[in-house]
């Protein structure tokens, strides 16, 4: 039985990993283009713009123009891909939207209140606590609506699941909230459980201010 | 020699085309801008050499070259591509294209083109007598 | 028992795909990068040819040429990070030889003969049947040798894993052989122990004719 448990552990694991590996590789080669391509491409701007200035109205003008037209697309489509890359492509809000909205077992109404963009780690940890909250309510409870709100204060970050089911359940079966709890901890984050009126998870997670 | 220049990117085409006319010997008889201009401008003119982009959105050079050849085996096309590994080379060249050519190096683009005009084929920077 | 055998598979199992979500991430970016980047680089330099055929000698003509060096270098960079991204990266040969030279329980020698690139799945194939190997006669054998081969034959690739151990043990305990089997078997390979002297791992994989 504890082996099944460490089975499930390795699973979303697994999922974490991989998100990880293909991010990070994204991140490797948007800085080697960055680095290399984007060099030599600004060097070719600022040459064609030296020779652009010395030449007089006439065909050739026209084609340094269009060849100045060329490498700012250029320039562009490389900042396009490497900032899509920086960004990891999770869109945190949509994800969050997408998820609770296709939640059917009961209706879930969300508050998302983020300001600044997250780090990949943290997005992954919201996004996976709130997959698990989400599943117990469908697996454990009786419930008839569930709010969800992750909301960015001055110092920190409050992620709330409530639901208002009648039958909390033992906690400490599954490794479910186990995992939250690693994942809280891992960002020095505290969360609690409530149950009085339904299941309630409560987490906050201090904003390091010394971040880049 | 009359050669038909074909290419999505106009202005890539009309840079080929000062490109070879450098070569008093070159005339291009018609610029197109996908493979249905291929088809349609090669029965027009009947060049002597087709220059034709790989990759258009419209119909690709691959589709249209496969249908120039089957009604004009003896068409001399030779396909413009960005990067050597472009994955469709190696099927044009079972179709019968006479060989490829990588945009940057234009500088070969003018004996390239007497090349496969006279009967020989070219593959980027190699001129092969036959294969 | 059976769980624990799982769990390693599993574990197996997330290596592989977490390589895998990497290298298909690698390749998009790929070819991102080749279609849009490269295209507009091609198109500049086409527009700097034709301004340079009709210009004459002199400091103009000189700037163009600048230019024209500069974009071929930056076409050049764009082609080595997507040569290298359609090489996968893995250069199977200096993995062959750095697993093996990193092996400390005995020493090791290497016969690596392969002469075409081999596509990804196989190449992580070998990789993981020459850990598996490795590992099995550090835990299982009293050898004092190994002997690794890989050879690239007209129709097939020939792999030999082989120690000079005095104790065979008795397989079909763990799943790492099994493992291997599969993955043989995925390319409709043969895998055939033998235990004369010492313990041997003889597996043959049929080269696809048809491959570009
Ligand atoms: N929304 C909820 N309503 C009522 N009880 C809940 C709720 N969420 C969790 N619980 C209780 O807490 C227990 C522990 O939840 P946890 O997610 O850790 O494990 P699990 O869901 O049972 O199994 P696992 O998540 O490992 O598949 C549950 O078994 C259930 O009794
Ligand atoms: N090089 C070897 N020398 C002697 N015996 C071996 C050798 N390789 C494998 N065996 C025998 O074959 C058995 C099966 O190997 P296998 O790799 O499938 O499982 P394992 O190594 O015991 O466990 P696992 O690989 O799952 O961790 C081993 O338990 C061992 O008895
Ligand atoms: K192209
Ligand atoms: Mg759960
Ligand atoms: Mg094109
Ligand atoms: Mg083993």
């Amino acid at each position: 039985l504890l082996l099944k448990e460490k089975n499930r552990a390795i699973l979303s694991n697994k999922e974490y990993e991989i998100h990880n590996a293909t991010l990070k590789e994204r991140n490797r080669i948007a800085r080697e283009i960055h680095d290399n391509v984007g060099h030599m491409l600004s060097r070719a701007i600022l040459i064609n713009g030296a020779i652009l200035s010395r030449e007089e109205e006439g065909a050739k003008r026209e084609g340094l123009a269009q060849l100045k037209d060329t490498l700012d697309q250029a320039m562009t489509s490389i900042r396009e891909s490497v900032h899509d890359l920086h960004d990891e492509s999770i869109d945190l809000r949509s994800m969050f939207e997408r998820i609770t909205r296709e939640f059917d077992f009961c209706p879930v109404t969300l508050k998302f209140e983020m300001e600044k963009d997250v780090k990949r780690e943290l997005k992954y940890t919201f996004l996976s606590i709130l997959k698990e909250g989400l599943s117990n309510v469908a697996k454990h409870s009786d419930a008839t609506e569930v709010k969800v709100s992750l909301i960015e204060h001055p110092s920190m970050y409050q992620f709330i699941i409530e639901d208002n089911g009648q039958k909390p359940g033992n906690e400490g079966e599954g490794i479910g909230l186990m995992n939250m709890e690693d994942r809280v901890e891992g960002f020095k984050g505290t969360m609690r459980i409530q149950k009085e009126k339904g299941f309630r998870i409560f987490i906050t997670i201090p904003i390091h201010t010394g971040r880049v | 020699m009359k050669i038909l220049i074909v290419d999505d990117d106009k202005l890539v085409s009309v840079s080929l085309k000062i490109i070879l006319e450098g070569d008093p010997s070159i005339e291009v008889v018609g610029i197109g801008q996908d493979g249905k201009d291929a088809i349609r401008l090669f029965r027009e003119y009947t060049p002597d050499v087709l220059l034709m982009d790989i990759r258009m959105e419209e119909m690709d050079g691959l589709s249209a070259s496969k249908e120039i050849l089957e009604t004009n085996k003896d068409a001399k096309i030779l396909l413009l591509t960005t990067f050597s590994d472009d994955e469709y080379i190696i099927k044009a060249l079972k179709y019968g294209v006479k060989g490829y050519l990588i945009k940057q190096d234009y500088e070969n683009i003018i004996p390239a083109v007497h090349a496969v005009y006279s009967g020989q084929t070219v593959f980027g920077n190699e001129i092969v007598s036959k294969i």
